[in-house]
């Protein structure tokens, strides 16, 4: 912290900005120049997945039939829920509902949560079947062995960038919340949770694309 | 200094309405993946629901369509970007196993 | 003007403490400049230094003092630290760092702590990348292609990655921070088109950092997987494509290289103008095209891959548009040159350097073409014509303009005045020792000499030597700087708040600046490089007998 | 003292990569002339203190700009178009082209002529004979790089990549390897020989260098294989396989090189070497219309070089039926 600076301006500007509507915006910017470069990020998986797809579609086709559908929609229905949540919980952030706002938190880690479940639960059921592309791989048809190991690669590559996403998004979720806590009088700034926000549903987005890219391969 | 701000701030229903309709898409996504179209089609159907699911989470979940033109071009960047860098990566791979035109 | 009046009184930023805590726990975007410039000089000469022992080793054909594995681990070590610890963040974390702020006429960048993380980040990644240098080395290339990097490389690869990807998420910082401060902190009356090019420049760079530094992270993340769990992303057993590996590569690592020169085109043209006392010809067209190369950048990636396997309509489409690449370029060469016209010229050391970037940015440019143009490159390719191309551009473009800059801004800085003579000797030496050592590689280059050669055949011992002669008097040329620079700390002249008699808020203040930069905030109400009158004024014959403020014009 | 300042021009690419090469200097000298004559005469002349009209500075022209950014385009755009027309003819190898199978490993290349005669770091040609190379990399990625010739072209892990080129000139020319592949990549280097056509004649009648050692032509090796493989279990012709049910067979491979092949999904796909590479290291990813997924995968039993020999005996498989599957 700098000496000077803060005695002018009230105590939620940084000395940096002329005034709060300045920062806000700053902020917004600067969060989705972060999230151009979340978008980058995952998008290179995505187009790594699609070109590999292409490439060897039987391969592929045979081994996403390994995956639970069920569960990868329930997912999906579990991390949209969360989303609304999420956005309700900037709704009541701006209109300054402490009690609504520190609901729809909690709610949002508890689907966050059962989501991180869900995928231990099939994380697991690929262990037991040998599906990890480690050392202890076996995939019953051997034709397709070397390419369904790609497949398995990219499913553990991509939906563990995700799941870690998904933790880190819990982490600031749980640290909006503890500061809704401790926030007595609802006077606390909704910009971090506008933010947490938009980062929220970033991580939503691209379960949106997984989804459908990984479970629904068509013959 | 916390008085009002002039960001918008988003009405409930708004979100509901979005909620129930990325649950329609959702559904709409997996009954579409047990039709057999053809590998392309399918593939397609699925990529546009997803595309619309993102859009309708873009749009109102993260309040895009109310945002200043400046978070419009931001938010458009990055899926520009990706839309270039899939078209020319994939175009090579399309001349090179698909098509196999002798020498393309 | 008031601003230097009431400014005067404030003390400077470099007086704010002189504990090592008040630095490394600094959020002032000013003395993070200063970190960075300590650090990056400091990979420089390790940078260098590696350069030098290629050299050396390279006077014999069948070398001098290294073995095969050594020499691939120097050479690998040059262009790991000289792109990603040396010339990547060097114009934009230094100057621009110092600068944007300044020049938009706030007073700070917009996010303060993110800016002290990159730091952090930055040196984190750089002392990996060293750690990994010293406990075995890398011996993959900078570009890391896959398979070797994957499964044969017997070196510290996921070391040197991991720094590489650490390092990346400094440049994004970086960038982020550059985007919201010039699209959100511009002081009142600072329009887009009164921003000074330097600014434009480095948006049009933080574009490119932010759009392209994810994709190489993940890419090399992946690498490190790959190598680390054999899973098969690149691996063509698994059904796996090395050359997707290289698609995205160079998605990032050619652009990348517009992230070099950007920032560097945007100093030549505030210099060109500070020294020809003219506003830069055609403002609007070089504005302009540094976001058309930002832009246009991101198409020609695969002109890096035209023998690799590609197919062959992606090598015409590429070599295309590295064609189109080529004119905005063009458009901000002719520009500077056109500023010159009518003007008043001073042959100050910055003045120098960045004639000097001309010079050799051309030569470096137009032997890009020599690349894009697909027939030709299928002959030059993985030779050492690439290797002159890329120094010619890098070395002589970008460091000769990240000297000019530093020149330029050293009295803001730090308060002194360098030694102007003897800097503009080492422009002169800078200029001679790098066509001669790189003017010999265009030649073997042509004549066959592939790149990355540890032994080589023995017709192309001479021109070896005489590159290597050259680089000696380059690395005088590098030395003097360091220690002239370094002298003047304590014995250059004072330097006044515009030494220079230059347009541009960073001028308007103290010398070193303030903490906050501006007592009160400035309100901009005119184009920039607004210098026509002192234009007149300096050569008006009276005016000429008084002698202008400005150092040494010659007359 | 000897400095190399080009390589001999010994292919019939050579020259004309060659005229747009220095076509190029001519406008690096040209433009970097232009720019650098401009700056200084302008700088000398506007020096502080000259006495020269200052009056009325221009800071803008439209008119400029354009022709500065227009005409470099143009000349730009005429480049390309010359180089890229290059280009696609020394990508298109010509049919009549004579074949050498080259695969590179860590750190040696090795040459294979269509009779069977294998050299390693060396290559004989014939002059005046256009040459089509297969490539093939067993490691990592590596390059094949004949300076004279003008061209090069990667070697990689996993696909077949081609090069072809016209010697015309005998001699002896350097070869490298110009991708980087590892400790020894700047040892990795050789010689093509070119030499008259009855020349090389006899010495591939001899054998090569080895001489007398008799060796079996690719083809031969290749159908060695195939009867070691037990291929003929399925691929044999209709007769042959007598009573085995249509769906525990694969078709007759007689004619199938260069034929256009109809797989399942409808997608018709040209069956060249990269095809038949595929075909029998990973046979389930295409499946021939009509067959049944039945073919297993030779991935890891046959080396690279053995799939060359493979595809080879394929190759001069007559015309003959390309009947006989599933009816
Ligand atoms: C600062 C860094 C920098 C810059 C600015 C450039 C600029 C350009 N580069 Fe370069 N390049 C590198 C750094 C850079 N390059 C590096 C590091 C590599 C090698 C990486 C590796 O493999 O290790 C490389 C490699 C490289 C290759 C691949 C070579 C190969 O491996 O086969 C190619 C091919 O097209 C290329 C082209 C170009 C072009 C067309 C430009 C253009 O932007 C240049 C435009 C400028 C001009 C053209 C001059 C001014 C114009 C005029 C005066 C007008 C006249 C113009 C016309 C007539 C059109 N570069
Ligand atoms: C910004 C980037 C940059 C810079 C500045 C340089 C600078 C130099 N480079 Fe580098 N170079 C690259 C980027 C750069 N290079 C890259 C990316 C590669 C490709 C790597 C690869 O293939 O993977 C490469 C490869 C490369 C090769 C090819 C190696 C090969 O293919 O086998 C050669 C050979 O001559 C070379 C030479 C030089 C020389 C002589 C300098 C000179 O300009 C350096 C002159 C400087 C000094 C000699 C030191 C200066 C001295 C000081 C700063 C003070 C020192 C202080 C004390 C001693 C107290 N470089
Ligand atoms: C178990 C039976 C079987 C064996 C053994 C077998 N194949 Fe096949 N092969 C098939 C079947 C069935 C097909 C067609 C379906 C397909 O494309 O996979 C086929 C297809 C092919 C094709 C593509 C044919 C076309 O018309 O496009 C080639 C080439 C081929 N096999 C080569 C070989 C070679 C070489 C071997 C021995 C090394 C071999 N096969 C061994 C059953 C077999
Ligand atoms: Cu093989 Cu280099
Ligand atoms: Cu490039």
């Amino acid at each position: 912290m700098t000496a000077t600076g803060h005695s002018t301006h009230a105590s939620e500007l940084s000395h940096q900005f002329e005034n709060i509507e300045q920062q806000r915006e700053a902020y917004v910017v600067g969060m989705w120049a972060f999230l151009v470069t979340e978008i980058m990020f995952f998008g290179v998986v995505f187009l790594i997945y699609t070109v590999y797809r292409v490439l060897n579609h039987a391969a592929f086709y045979d081994a996403h039939n390994k995956l639970d559908i069920g569960l990868g929609a329930l997912n999906t229905f579990v991390l949209l829920t969360s989303s609304l949540t999420m956005a309700l919980a900037v709704h009541w952030a701006q209109v300054r509902n402490r009690r609504a706002q520190i609901a729809a938190l909690a709610a949002t880690i508890a689907l966050a949560c059962v989501f991180l479940g869900v995928k231990a639960v099939e994380y697991s059921h690929k262990f037991t079947h040998h599906l990890f592309p480690g050392m202890g791989f076996a995939y019953p048809d051997p034709t397709f062995a070397d390419q369904a190991r790609l497949f398995f690669s990219l499913y553990f590559g991509a939906t563990g960038l995700h799941a870690l996403h998904v933790a880190i998004g819990v982490l600031v979720i749980g640290w909006m919340l503890v500061r809704a806590l401790l926030d007595r009088q609802g006077r606390a700034d909704y910009i971090p949770v506008e933010m947490t926000g938009l980062y929220w549903h970033f991580v939503d987005i691209v379960w949106i694309f997984l989804f459908p890219l990984l479970y629904l391969i068509p013959r | 200094m916390t008085k009002q701000d002039t960001s918008h701030v988003v009405p409930i229903s708004v979100y509901l309405k979005a909620f129930v309709a990325l649950m329609v898409l959702l559904v709409l996504t997996i009954a579409a993946a047990h039709l057999p179209l053809g590998t392309g089609v399918n593939s397609a159907v699925a990529f546009t629901i997803a595309l619309v699911k993102a859009l309708v989470v873009i749009l109102y979940f993260m309040h895009v369509r109310y945002g200043t033109r400046l978070v419009w071009l931001w938010s458009a960047a990055g899926f520009f970007w990706l839309i270039i860098m899939f078209a020319i990566t994939l175009s090579d791979y399309v001349f090179r196993t698909a098509l196999r035109v002798r020498g393309w | 003007m008031n601003q230097q009046a009431s400014a005067a009184q404030a003390p400077s930023y470099l007086s704010a403490g002189h504990s090592l805590r008040s630095w490394l726990f600094t959020l002032d975007h000013k003395r993070i400049a200063i970190l960075y410039l300590i650090s990056i000089s400091a990979f420089f000469v390790v940078g260098g230094l590696a350069a030098g022992a290629v050299r050396v080793e390279l006077i014999k054909p069948r070398g001098t003092f290294m073995s095969n594995e050594m020499y691939n681990r120097m050479f690998t070590l040059h262009g790991v630290v000289m792109i990603f610890f040396f010339l990547i963040p060097a114009i934009p974390a230094i100057l621009g760092n110092f600068l944007v702020p300044l020049m938009v006429g706030a007073r700070d960048l917009a996010f303060p702590r993110l800016n002290l993380l990159s730091w952090y980040l930055y040196t984190g990644g750089g002392i990996m990348a060293l750690t990994a240098a010293v406990t075995g080395g890398v011996d993959t290339g900078w570009t890391f292609y896959t398979p070797y990097s994957t499964f044969y490389s017997n070196s510290q690869v996921t070391m040197t990655i991991a720094g590489a990807f650490i390092a990346g998420f400094s440049s994004i910082a970086t960038g982020i921070n550059f985007i919201v401060t010039i699209h959100k902190m511009r002081a009142p009356g600072q329009t887009w088109f009164r921003l000074p090019l330097f600014i434009w420049a480095h948006y049009a760079t933080s574009i490119i950092i932010v759009l392209g530094t994810p994709v190489v992270a993940i890419t090399l993340l992946l690498v490190v997987a790959e190598r680390v769990f054999h899973i098969g992303v690149f691996d063509p057993r698994y059904g796996g494509d090395p050359i997707l590996f290289q698609h995205l590569f160079w998605f990032y690592s050619h652009p990348a290289v517009y992230i070099m020169i950007l920032p560097a085109m945007g100093v030549i043209s505030e210099v060109i103008a500070c020294f020809a006392r003219k506003r830069v010809f055609g403002y609007h067209f070089v504005a302009g095209s540094s976001l058309a190369i930002a832009v246009l950048g991101f198409l020609v990636w695969g002109h890096h891959m035209f023998v690799s396997g590609q197919s062959m309509y992606a090598g015409m489409v590429f070599s295309f548009l590295s064609f189109l690449v080529a004119i905005p370029s063009a458009v901000k060469v002719f520009n500077w040159t056109a500023t010159i016209y009518k003007g008043s010229v001073s042959f100050d050391a910055p003045m120098l350097f960045a004639f000097c970037f001309i010079g050799l940015f051309l030569i470096g440019g137009l032997t890009g073409l020599f690349l894009a143009s697909l027939a030709t490159d299928v002959h030059l390719t993985h030779t050492y014509f690439v290797v002159a191309h890329f120094h010619y551009v890098m070395v002589g473009g970008a460091i000769s303009a990240y000297f000019a800059g530093l020149h330029f801004w050293w009295p803001k800085i730090t308060g002194r005045m360098y030694p102007e003579m003897i800097a503009r000797v080492t422009a002169v030496i800078l200029f001679m020792g790098f066509h001669l050592t790189f003017i010999p590689q265009f030649l073997m280059g042509f004549a066959g000499m592939p790149r990355r050669y540890h032994y080589y055949p023995p017709e192309f011992q001479t021109l070896h030597v005489l590159s290597t002669a050259g680089s000696i008097v380059m690395a005088i040329a590098y030395l003097l700087p360091v220690i002239y620079l370094i002298w003047s700390l304590k014995y250059g002249r004072v330097a006044s708040a515009n030494p220079w008699n230059a347009t541009g808020l960073e001028w308007q203040i103290a010398s070193p600046p303030p903490t906050h930069n501006f007592v009160e905030p400035p309100v901009v109400t005119g184009e920039p490089y607004d210098y026509d009158e002192l234009c007149l004024a300096e050569n008006e014959p009276t005016a000429a007998a008084g002698g202008a403020p400005t150092t040494g014009a010659t007359a | 003292m000897d400095i190399p300042l080009m390589p001999e021009q010994a292919s019939s690419f050579a020259v004309e990569v060659d005229a747009i090469y220095f076509v190029l200097w001519a406008l690096t000298i040209f433009f970097s002339f232009l720019v650098m004559a401009a700056l200084v005469f302008l700088a000398y002349r506007y020096r502080r203190g000259s006495k020269v009209d200052r009056s009325r500075p221009v800071h803008s022209d439209l008119r400029v700009e354009l022709i500065w950014s227009v005409v470099p385009l143009i000349i730009g755009l005429m480049v390309f178009a010359w180089s890229a027309h290059l280009y696609a003819r020394t990508r298109i190898p010509p049919k009549d082209a004579m074949e050498v199978y080259v695969i590179g490993k860590r750190w040696m290349w090795q040459m294979q002529h269509m009779n069977g005669v294998r050299e390693n770091a060396e290559l004989h040609l014939p002059v005046n004979r256009n040459v089509k190379l297969t490539m093939i990399s067993q490691d990592v990625i590596h390059s094949f790089y004949v300076p004279a010739f003008r061209v090069k072209h990667d070697v990689v892990p996993g696909t077949y990549t081609e090069l072809w080129f016209k010697p015309t000139r005998v001699g002896r020319y350097r070869l490298y390897c110009s991708q980087y592949c590892g400790t020894q990549h700047s040892q990795m280097d050789g010689w093509v020989t070119v030499m008259e056509p009855d020349a090389f004649e006899r010495w591939l009648a001899a054998g090569g260098e080895k001489g007398s050692e008799k060796t079996l032509s690719l083809a031969e090796a290749g159908k060695k294989i195939f009867d070691r493989m037990a291929c003929g279990s399925c691929h044999g012709s209709a007769s042959e396989l007598g009573p085995i049910p249509a769906s525990q067979r694969g078709g007759s491979l007689n004619g199938l090189y260069g034929s256009t092949v109809t797989i399942k999904g409808g997608r018709r796909v040209k069956a060249d070497e990269e095809y038949l590479r595929e075909s029998i290291l990973r046979p389930n990813e295409k499946i021939v219309d009509g067959y049944w997924a039945i073919m297993p995968s030779y991935e890891g039993q046959l080396t690279e070089e053995q799939a060359l020999q493979l595809i080879a005996y394929m190759k001069t498989l007559g015309k003959a039926d390309r009947s006989g599957g599933a009816e």
